[in-house]
């Protein structure tokens, strides 16, 4: 079901600046930031009034904070891709745009402190920082790896790092950090800091990967998966991936209400992009 | 005020004219959280088949110029277990409902009617003919003047007297009034007007179709003229079908371009997806529009831009 | 550089994939002004009738969402004036030409063709068959596989040997590849694809359609996906023949797009309108697209997305 | 055939103020400005990069000037009506614009002084100000009229003013000077002002009421008309109107390349906007 704290509003831009090769945009939001939690998504509508683009787009939640006013602000990262995105990154502070938020499910927090990998590529590393604050602040040992093509895709402020207990970084070209693939760096980290549990968020090949190597070594696996959402709400069935159930049973599952969150062992990643045998009224 | 938003399909009187488009509502659990589902004139249910479905592969949709592709292939639970949870639950949110079935031979209309000739609660039942018939090399039945008349004369036989049929007419047929003669013989008491048309995208990186079954269908703003000529065309050769009239409609005057073409009833699909309020704005919009254009009852709108060729 | 830009319809070459869109560039003369017609694969002009047409009435023209409908009527001066006036013109240029002939019956096209059967400095010539058939209750040439099959069979026989026919077909038809194989056989060189789709806006200040002839023409990005769906059906039907694509192409990428489904040259059309430089900007897109993507000349990307179909 | 001077290029804007139900909007153009002539008009493409509106919209040159550092500058009224203008006049100074101008006709000046009537329908009045200026510096007498639904719909500026002899202002609904239609003034300034040649631009069936008595007093009507237009530059065939032809024939005739400033008593008028009987190849 729809996350059940989902507003629409009219937000308007506070600040927009470009860090690397994406914008750090931040929205005056009201009470609504109260009901963000990490991994929790936000659905923007581009293009302005006489728009060609018909369907919002989905961004990642960084931050969501209330300030003392009682004003709340939601922070996010964008990278200007296609029409939607540079749309959005090209807009400036005092210019609104109408956003749905909180969307999707959150990552589930442990009750227990644990040990905790949290694995980003890309701007895929946006949802993490907030999520690390929290797994700080419930007492769990917080490692980081950001992965991505290149070291201008490393999204890693400052304030991020400081809530990690250590940051490795891979890079496809060996522009920065390691050279490689995240999934690379995994197995040795999983070792070296005894992880009990991973979160990750990146791109569809990257959570693959990783679910791969939990699988094996038998983790669980917590990941923000991205497939292209029509709606954002629910209501339109484009997003699905197949994924098994409490029941055993697979089934096409939508990614925007029973995610972005899921548990990427119960993913049937398939990278032909098939109907896998075995799902439910295939 | 005096404004009469009411309209009649095929007997069926709803408190006003904008309705969920099929599949694009869902069964409407999700949009409760914007709106309370008897706001609208109608929900139309997502088609549902007679067996669980998966759907196609992803990527199932594609974003186009004003408009959007989809292949989402029928993803559902099969009627049973629609009929189970969602029947039930859309009659407690005091919902209009009209039911929406797809099938693959002409058989699976028969049955799907049976089942749902006893169901109390519903005020229509929309047929989705815009499925390939496995019987005929995946021909579309809607394509066919013979077999889209089979499939609704299935359903007519098998549904009882009291259901009114609303047959879905696809508009990739040379003439889409052909086709309407063929199912209005065949027992349909209304037209809902237009399906997707069948479009395609192909991604400039991968060198591919974007969508994993290649085609897909084309609705949102860009096909309203489409959706606009064909309901004009179908009007003026039925004068008196109801209809119920889509694809589109981001706002109250595409609503009402549709009523004055001929629409009695207005489907929002995909400019849900756009904004969840959709319907709702719609139907305060077209409201005041008709009032603003000085008609007294929304019936008194409907087809009014033919008035010229009556005179 | 070494990319060869070329391409080839039907035993003619061009040096580049990039024409025009017939009555999108008029003959081409207030294009001159924003670059010279030399520059592009090759002119085609407004659709010529035999005798001086004046047009339909205005409005003419509807904006529509990514799109716009159009009811000029192929006002023009007729075969014989386009003949003294233009086409010598267009010769000084160094434009090459395409020069594309509609006819209101099929002794229309009959002698259409006879005339142009002398004419010197021609590339190709286009036939539209999306034109009311007077002698058939007015129904569209492109829209029956025989009366398309008449139409083209009338300018091959009178064509004389050299010239490549173009046959434009109309996406307004349930199976575009029935029409196509038609024309195939009755001597159809290449394909044309497509032509606008039949539309309609209603203004909903005036509560009447906004054209005059009430239909018009749907063109622009907005019909990109059912080009893109035409052109990879025809070619996926008839692997061979050259396909000259259309359809709301407005960038490198749109056009790249259409190659890829199976199109062996682009015309463009409506992004003119918004944009005199349009062919040339696309052309220059292209060709550093098909460069960017690995390919070492224009032919190896043409049909390309079919080639897992093919493995 | 296009106008000669017609140029494609980016153009700043320089200032945009609302007057009245208009937005006064002034753009920074090279010697282009130069080129400009009362009458003609420029194209421009609206709604931004992922823009559904795939037209460009016209609009009358109000004003166009050199400045000393050989910047030029271009003039426009827009009045936010439908999707186009309003994208245009929620524009801000320092956004840019694509324009294609000068392109149309001009208004004819006199070689001789005349005694002039510049009759103006609402933002109609826009070219009619340097219009007057052309002719004042020539040795005209130069009268004008104004008309429009209301007073708000007006839009003569005080320096418009000052190169006029007498301004008439008309509005239907009595809000500003006299009660009534632009028409209904004419036949008594034209006497008192001993009239050779009339001027116009606005609304078409004010245009046609115009030429109603232009053609019955038997003098000049150059009037600029507003059809629907699809590319500016004429090559779509939609902005047509029948017009006879200085060898007597009737032809549909392009208003984008052969106007907007035609000879209004060779325009066969027509409510019905039918093709009338005698045009050629009807
Ligand atoms: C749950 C979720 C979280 C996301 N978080 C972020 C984020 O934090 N920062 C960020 O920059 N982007 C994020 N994205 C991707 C973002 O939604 C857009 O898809 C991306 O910006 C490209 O859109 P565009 O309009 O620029 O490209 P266009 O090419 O115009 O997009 C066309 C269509 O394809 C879809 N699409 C294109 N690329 C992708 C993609 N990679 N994933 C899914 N759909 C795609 C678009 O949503 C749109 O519907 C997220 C997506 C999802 C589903
Ligand atoms: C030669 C000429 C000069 C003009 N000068 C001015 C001017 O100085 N100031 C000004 O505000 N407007 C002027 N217009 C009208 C202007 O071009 C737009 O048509 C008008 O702003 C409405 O467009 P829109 O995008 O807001 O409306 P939309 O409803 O989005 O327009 C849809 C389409 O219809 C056309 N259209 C709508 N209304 C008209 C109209 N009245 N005349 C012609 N086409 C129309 C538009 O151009 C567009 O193609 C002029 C038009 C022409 C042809
Ligand atoms: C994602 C999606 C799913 C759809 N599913 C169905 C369906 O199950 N049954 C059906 O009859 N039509 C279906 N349609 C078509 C719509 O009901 C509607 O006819 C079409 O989209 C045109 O309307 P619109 O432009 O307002 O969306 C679907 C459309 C979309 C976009
Ligand atoms: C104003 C206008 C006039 C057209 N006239 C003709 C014509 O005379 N003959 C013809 O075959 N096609 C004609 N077409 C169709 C185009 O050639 C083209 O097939 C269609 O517009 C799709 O391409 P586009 O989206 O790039 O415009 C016309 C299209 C427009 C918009
Ligand atoms: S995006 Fe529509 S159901 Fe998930
Ligand atoms: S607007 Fe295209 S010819 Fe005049």
């Amino acid at each position: 079901m729809i996350n059940s704290k989902a507003v629409q509003m009219d937000a308007e831009i506070i600040s927009n600046k470009r860090i690397g090769t994406y914008n750090h945009m931040v929205f005056s939001v009201d009470e609504m930031a109260n009901g963000c939690r990490p991994g929790n998504f936000v659905a923007i509508a581009v293009g302005g009034p006489a728009s060609s683009m018909v369907l919002r787009r989905a961004f990642a939640i960084y931050r969501a904070s209330m300030r003392a006013d009682g004003t709340g602000l939601l922070e996010l990262v964008v990278a200007p891709l296609g029409n939607g995105s540079k749309w959005l990154a090209s807009q400036v502070a005092g210019q609104k745009v109408n956003l749905i938020a909180p969307l999707g499910t959150a990552f589930g927090i442990p009750t227990q402190p644990v040990n905790a990998l949290l694995v980003g590529g890309g701007y895929g590393s946006a949802p993490l920082f907030a999520l690390a604050e929290t797994l700080k602040s419930r007492g769990c040992r917080v490692d980081m790896v950001l992965g991505a093509s290149t070291a201008g895709k490393i999204y890693a402020p400052l304030e991020g790092k400081r809530s990690v207990n250590s940051l490795t970084i891979t890079t496809d070209d060996g522009s920065a950090g390691t050279t490689g693939r995240v999934s690379d760096v995994l197995p040795a980290l999983i070792q070296e800091h005894e992880i009990d549990l991973i979160y990750s968020c990146g791109p569809m090949a990257m959570l693959e990967a990783i679910t791969a190597i939990t699988q094996q070594v038998g983790i669980v696996h917590q990941c923000s998966v991205e497939e292209a959402m029509a709606c954002g709400i629910g209501v339109c069935m484009t997003c699905v991936l197949p994924v098994e159930g409490d029941d055993g049973v697979i089934r096409m599952t939508r990614t925007c209400v029973d995610g972005p969150v899921m548990n990427g062992n119960k993913v049937l990643w398939s990278k032909s992009r098939d109907i896998p045998d075995g799902v439910w009224g295939k | 005020m005096n404004f009469n938003f009411g309209t009649d399909i095929a007997g069926t009187t709803f408190p006003n004219p904008i309705f969920t488009a099929s599949g694009c509502a869902g069964s409407g659990k999700e949009l409760v959280h914007f709106f309370s589902l008897s706001d609208l004139g109608a929900i139309v249910t997502k088609s549902i088949m007679l067996k669980p479905r998966s759907g196609r592969a992803t990527p199932r949709m594609a974003e186009t110029p004003s408009g959007m592709l989809n292949s989402i292939g029928l993803q559902g639970p099969g009627i049973d277990l629609f009929l189970e949870n969602d029947i039930p639950w859309l009659r407690d949110q005091g919902a209009r409902i009209i039911v929406s079935i797809a099938g693959e031979t002409v058989e699976d209309y028969a049955v799907l009617a049976r089942k749902l000739r006893t169901v109390s609660g519903l005020s229509a039942i929309e047929v989705n003919i815009s499925c390939p018939n496995v019987e005929n090399r995946g021909q579309v039945f809607a394509c066919n003047p013979e077999t889209a008349r089979d499939a609704i004369a299935a359903v007519r036989r098998n549904i009882g007297g009291e259901l009114p049929i609303i047959a879905k007419l696809s508009p990739d047929v040379t003439d889409i009034t052909a086709i309407a003669q063929s199912v209005v013989e065949a027992g349909a008491d209304s037209l809902a007007l237009i399906n997707t048309l069948l479009g395609m995208v192909i991604d400039t990186n991968t060198l591919s179709p974007k969508l994993s079954q290649r085609t897909g269908g084309l609705s949102g703003p860009a096909i309203r003229p489409i959706a606009v000529r064909a309901i004009y065309q179908v009007r003026a050769a039925l004068p008196t079908i109801p209809i119920v009239g889509m694809g589109g409609v981001a706002n109250g005057r595409d609503a009402f371009e549709l009523v004055l073409a001929g629409a009695n009833a207005i489907s929002v699909g995909t400019a849900t997806f756009g904004n969840p309020m959709a319907a709702i704005t719609i139907k305060n919009e077209l409201e005041e529009l008709c009032i603003a254009r000085g008609f007294n009852s929304f019936v008194e709108a409907v087809s009014y831009a033919h008035r010229t060729e009556s005179k």
